[in-house]
């Protein structure tokens, strides 16, 4: 299994505030990794600098074949191959669904308005919301957008997905039709990377589990691991969690 | 043509420069405080006043805003020649940047009256307070203390379109310029140093209107925060 | 610092570009159709058909005639341009083609006699004039109220803002025009002034050709007539020597 | 003696097509340089960013009849010495619309968060495509009342243009008065001028506002 | 026992509304009355009502000697009488708490400074909160905020206090520490009427309940009536209310 996302010993600090303090983990091709631990532990910070939103004060991080670490990375191209998805959505709130996810192929791969749509119209129906094709964000619940914005990342065909507590603004139910099309997702061989506080779905879907804790990598295994925490830090947090 | 820069001929100018800069201070400094409180009283006027009350304090905001300062300039200049009443170019420049000002600080001052919630007046009310009790501790302080931002950038603005009095014979630093570059033949460097000087007075009037804020608004000078 | 020889340069441009104030009457004004007018500008006009071009006018007021003139916004200056040395330093002059007087007025029953019984009064006059000039080098005590044209000096005087003006006697005739039951009348003439055409220094050749047009039409008596027919008196015999 | 007639109403008239004619060179011309400006000012280059601040602040703190003034002149000195008063004036009011629309439209901008910015980033939109397909379009909507309220500031302000010669409305009234000597009359015909080309666009910068209001919420 | 409070048959509407149909308690000197109901039963309203705050439709209202339902009413020498504390506080923001309790002593009562002041330390020892006399509201969690709202009236020594819904913002701990506040108030006799959703406080301070429904009152009695209702409304309240 060849690695998709690499970590070496990355460091970040905000200030003063070391945030990521010698972070390492692989991620193999169609593997799931879920990344849990406290808040302010800096799980988001790790997925934000495998996407270069954060440059890094050390160490290196390959993505797909980017050296995400380089100064002369090409971001537009890494970000071709690397799709996320955040807490709070993020749609366009002047676009429809169907346009939301029409943009970036149309601008990015400069396929045709027609392709585009029909591209739209795929992926809406695989998070199973082929008919709010024209709704306007603000028309659909939380989960239908985080739905739209999984949809958005998926119609560029990324090698990679990364979702940062998608779920965290949504209500239990709606948190359920978000949390199926993941594992539609990942049971279709998508590599993913996802922070989440849902310890039973990290157990049920993901193939690695990594436990941060204080901007390190505390503990690394697969989900089984959450039953029989090495550490007393991952057992308070598994105890504290459910 | 290469046109040969010269500064030092200005230099003999500096007290009348400076007499400039200073009746401009004056002018903005008294039209600013009596801009304010013309302004205060019509908000008031236009958010509890009369119906004919408010009418009158809404057109007369919509008349000033809508028309140059400079026309306002000339009639109030003339016109209270044609009344027969002789003023002095100081005091007609006052009266217009004072009828100008007060418009714009109406406007301004009237959106944080509004911002006043209504279960304020309520609580007041319920404590006893007099209506104007209830304006002067509970409704004014706090609008004010929301608006003073945009109260500030309002009145250097005013500072810098009092350079349009000099057309009425108001001896400030835009009429000593004028008169001081008729003399040396030097307009552009005239011009360039009133410029300066110009930024400066604005900078003046930043540093001088928020000094007053920071004593004025104890609790903002004391937390920082904005109300 | 003009390098070019302006005369030629108005020659190939086939146009003359004259700085003329529209604000000062009765040299420089507008008719009931808003059309300019005024003794400059029918002199002006008189210049360019001498030269052979068409005139253009470009407005200015007193205090940035040179400005103007130096930036090369306009050939020459036709705007009641008094010589003084001042001016001489940074201009030349052509020789000149009018006369206009620095006066004080007042209306009746104001006591002037002198300068001294002008001590605490207010007078009006042009910002950057030589009536300014006069006006504030020969009067002290007095307060000086200027306005940026001879229009807004007659304006004050008309609606009484001030009363008494430190001007020409053109401007006081265009004032008492307005206010005929409470006309000013000349108290104290400060100064008699030649005025000329105004040109940028080392122009020899076209001032020679201006003085050329000044002396012939002076002599065919056009120039005269037109100074007669907008200031109602006519033009002294000899005109004091410019240069 | 004349009085105010028809025929200086016409004057005023032409001239107040000219006040129009300033306005719309000083909002496009203002708009094309203050958008630029706007993006300086938010531009992750420093220098770019300061000299932007620099500009708004020159600007902002210099009063337009100076400001004009150096220019009129300033464009003779710099050797085009034929300028034409419209181009003075235009070059002026465009400076300062300029800076004034700069810090309007950058709290526009940045007034759409963040994470907008960095959705599309993450699409690998590039900057401008990110600017014209994201970030224009939700800022426009938040931008239009304010601009038109500003709209109104240069069409009264462009009645300093009189002071390069420029005869525009209120140097229209000016010339007038300078044959007729009604400046009462005559400077309250050409304040009813600038209010009924004002007011209008007043109203209606006020209306949009509401209605922004009242969508968001 | 003479009554300090009493409504006769007070009607109120707003438009076609009659939030007010008929309602008439009497509350004693030195007696508790806690008002209880459904939302939208008019219990805001009557309070608002016996403070003059809106005006009635008929009907009369006495208050410590005051007609309230007169047109000629003298409304600052009632307020002088009453304190009325509201659900959000409404403290002036641009005060330190000192400042908000001595504003109206100062303004309506024209006392000294100096006296004010003295009087603001001492309602605030009363509430517990001496030590923060120098705080802006902002400063203050929302249970601390409430009891200067409350030691606010306090200062203007009335003789009747009004409470609407005054723990209803806050969480149970912050709660506690307004209701304490007032059960010393009520033990150290004033009269007071409290709209509450706390029924155990109701049944513990309260020495008269009045239970609104639909504008009228249904029932009234002593707290132990909250054990044995008499009308199915109360019963299907209480039981609800728990
Ligand atoms: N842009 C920033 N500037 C400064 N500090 C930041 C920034 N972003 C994050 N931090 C700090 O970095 C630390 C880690 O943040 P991060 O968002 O990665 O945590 P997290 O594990 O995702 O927590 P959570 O579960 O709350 O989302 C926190 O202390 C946070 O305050
Ligand atoms: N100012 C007003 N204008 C119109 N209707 C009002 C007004 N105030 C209250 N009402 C209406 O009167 C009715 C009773 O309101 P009131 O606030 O007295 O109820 P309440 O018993 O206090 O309810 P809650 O427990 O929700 O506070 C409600 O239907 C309400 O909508
Ligand atoms: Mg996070
Ligand atoms: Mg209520």
């Amino acid at each position: 299994m060849s690695a998709v996302v690499k970590l070496s010993n990355v460091y970040k600090s905000f200030g003063t505030n070391k945030v990521l303090d010698g972070v390492s983990f692989e991620v193999g091709r169609g593997e799931v990794a879920a990344v849990i631990g406290q808040s302010g532990s800096g799980k988001s910070t790790a997925l934000r600098c495998i996407n270069a939103l954060e440059t890094i004060d050390g160490g290196t991080i390959d993505v797909c074949g980017h050296a995400v670490h380089d100064e002369k990375l090409d971001r537009r191209s890494l970000r071709r191959d690397v799709g996320i998805v955040f807490q709070s959505y993020n749609l366009f709130p002047h676009l429809t669904a169907e346009q939301n996810i029409m943009l970036a192929p149309s601008c990015v791969k400069k396929v045709s308005k027609a392709e585009a749509r029909d591209l739209a119209k795929d992926v809406l129906a695989r998070v199973g919301l082929a008919e709010k094709a024209g709704h306007y964000p603000e028309q659909l619940s939380g989960g239908q957008q985080q739905r739209v914005a999984i949809a958005r990342s998926l119609a560029m065909q990324p090698k990679l997905m990364l979702f940062d507590e998608v779920t965290s603004a949504l209500d239990p139910q709606l948190t359920g039709e978000v949390l199926k099309v993941m594992e539609d997702l990942a049971r279709g061989g998508m590599t993913m990377i996802l922070v989440t506080h849902e310890m039973a779905f990290a157990r049920k879907v993901a193939s690695q589990v990594v436990y941060m804790h204080k901007g390190k990598v505390w503990e690394t295994g697969p989900g089984a691991m959450l039953d029989s925490p090495r550490t007393p830090e991952l057992a308070s947090f598994v105890g504290s969690g459910l | 043509m290469t046109y040969q820069f010269d500064f030092s001929s200005l230099w003999a100018y500096w007290p009348e420069f400076l007499q400039g800069a200073w009746l401009t201070l004056q002018l903005s400094a008294v039209s600013t405080v009596l801009g304010f409180v013309l302004g205060t009283l019509c908000a008031i006027g236009r958010a509890d006043g009369p119906p004919w009350v408010k009418f009158l304090v809404a057109s007369y905001v919509e008349v000033i805003r809508n028309t140059p300062l400079l026309v306002q300039v000339f009639i109030v200049y003339f016109g209270i020649a044609t009344l027969g009443i002789k003023v002095s170019a100081n005091a007609a420049a006052v009266i217009a940047l004072v009828v100008n000002v007060g418009a714009y600080t109406c406007e301004i001052v009237r959106a944080g009256l509004e911002s006043v919630h209504k279960s304020q007046l309520e609580a007041a009310d319920c404590l006893g307070l007099s209506k104007p009790q209830i304006y002067w501790h509970v409704i004014i302080r706090p609008a004010i203390e929301r608006v003073y931002p945009a109260l500030t950038s309002q009145y250097v603005l005013l500072m810098l379109a009092s350079s349009i009095t000099s057309q009425i014979s108001a001896e400030e630093l835009t009429a000593v310029a004028n008169r001081i570059q008729s003399d040396t033949f030097r307009s552009f460097e005239t011009y360039i140093v009133v410029g300066i000087i110009y930024l400066a007075l604005s900078f003046v009037v930043r540093i001088g209107l928020w000094l007053f804020g920071l004593a004025v608004f104890v609790r903002k000078r004391k937390l920082g925060t904005a109300l | 610092p003009a390098s070019a020889d302006t005369l030629d340069e108005i020659k190939k441009r086939g146009k003359l570009l004259v700085a003329i104030d529209l604000g000062s009457p009765p040299f420089g004004m507008t008719d009931a159709q808003m059309q300019p007018t005024g003794s400059d500008v029918e002199s002006a006009r008189l210049l360019a058909a001498d030269l052979g071009v068409p005139l253009e006018i470009v407005q200015v007021t007193s205090p940035n005639r040179v400005p103007f003139l130096l930036t090369g916004k306009a050939d020459i200056v036709m705007a009641s341009f008094s010589v003084n040395e001042e001016r001489k330093k940074v201009i030349d002059f052509s020789d000149a083609y009018g006369v206009i007087q620095v006066v004080v007025a007042s209306p009746k029953g104001t006591e002037i006699k002198s300068i001294e019984d002008l001590a605490g009064k207010r007078i009006g006059t042009t910002r950057g004039s030589t009536n300014d000039k006069e006006v504030t080098s020969q009067i002290k005590n007095a307060e000086i109220v200027r306005y940026d044209d001879d229009a807004t000096l007659i304006t004050a005087l008309v609606s009484g803002q001030v009363d008494i003006m430190g001007s020409s006697p053109q401007v006081m005739a265009a004032v008492n025009q307005r206010r005929p039951n409470d006309p000013l009348e000349t108290r104290i003439v400060l100064k008699t002034n030649p005025y000329a055409i105004g040109l940028r220094k080392g122009e020899n050749a076209l001032r020679t050709r201006l003085n050329e047009w000044i002396a012939k039409d002076l002599a065919s008596g056009k120039l005269r007539e037109i100074y007669l027919k907008y200031n109602g008196v006519p033009l002294p015999q000899t005109l004091p020597a410019t240069n | 003696m004349p009085s105010f007639s028809l025929v200086h109403l016409e004057f005023l008239g032409w001239a107040a097509l000219w006040t129009l004619g300033l306005s719309a060179i000083a909002f496009i011309g203002g708009g094309l340089v203050g958008f630029a400006v706007a993006l300086m000012r938010i531009s992750p280059i420093r220098w770019l960013r300061y000299a932007a601040i620099g500009y708004i602040q020159i600007v902002q703190g210099t009063p337009l009849l100076i400001l004009l003034f150096l220019i009129y002149f300033g464009i003779a000195i710099a050797g085009f010495q034929e300028v034409p008063a419209l181009l003075a004036a235009g070059v002026g009011l465009t400076i300062y619309s300029s800076g004034f629309l700069a810090e309007i439209w950058r709290g526009c901008l940045q007034s759409v968060p963040k994470t907008q910015w960095e959705a599309a980033e993450c699409l690998a939109l590039t900057p401008w495509q990110r600017m014209t397909r994201v970030i224009l379009p939700q800022a426009m909507r938040i931008a239009t009342p304010p601009t038109v309220g500003f709209l109104v500031q240069i069409v009264k302000n462009t009645s300093l243009a009189s002071v390069v010669g420029f005869v525009e409305l209120a140097q229209a009234g000016k010339l007038i008065n300078n044959s007729i000597f009604e400046p009462f009359t005559v400077f309250m015909v050409v304040a009813a001028i600038y209010f009924a080309i004002c007011f209008p666009l007043s109203t209606w910068s006020r209306r949009l506002e509401r209605k922004l209001n009242v969508s968001r919420r």
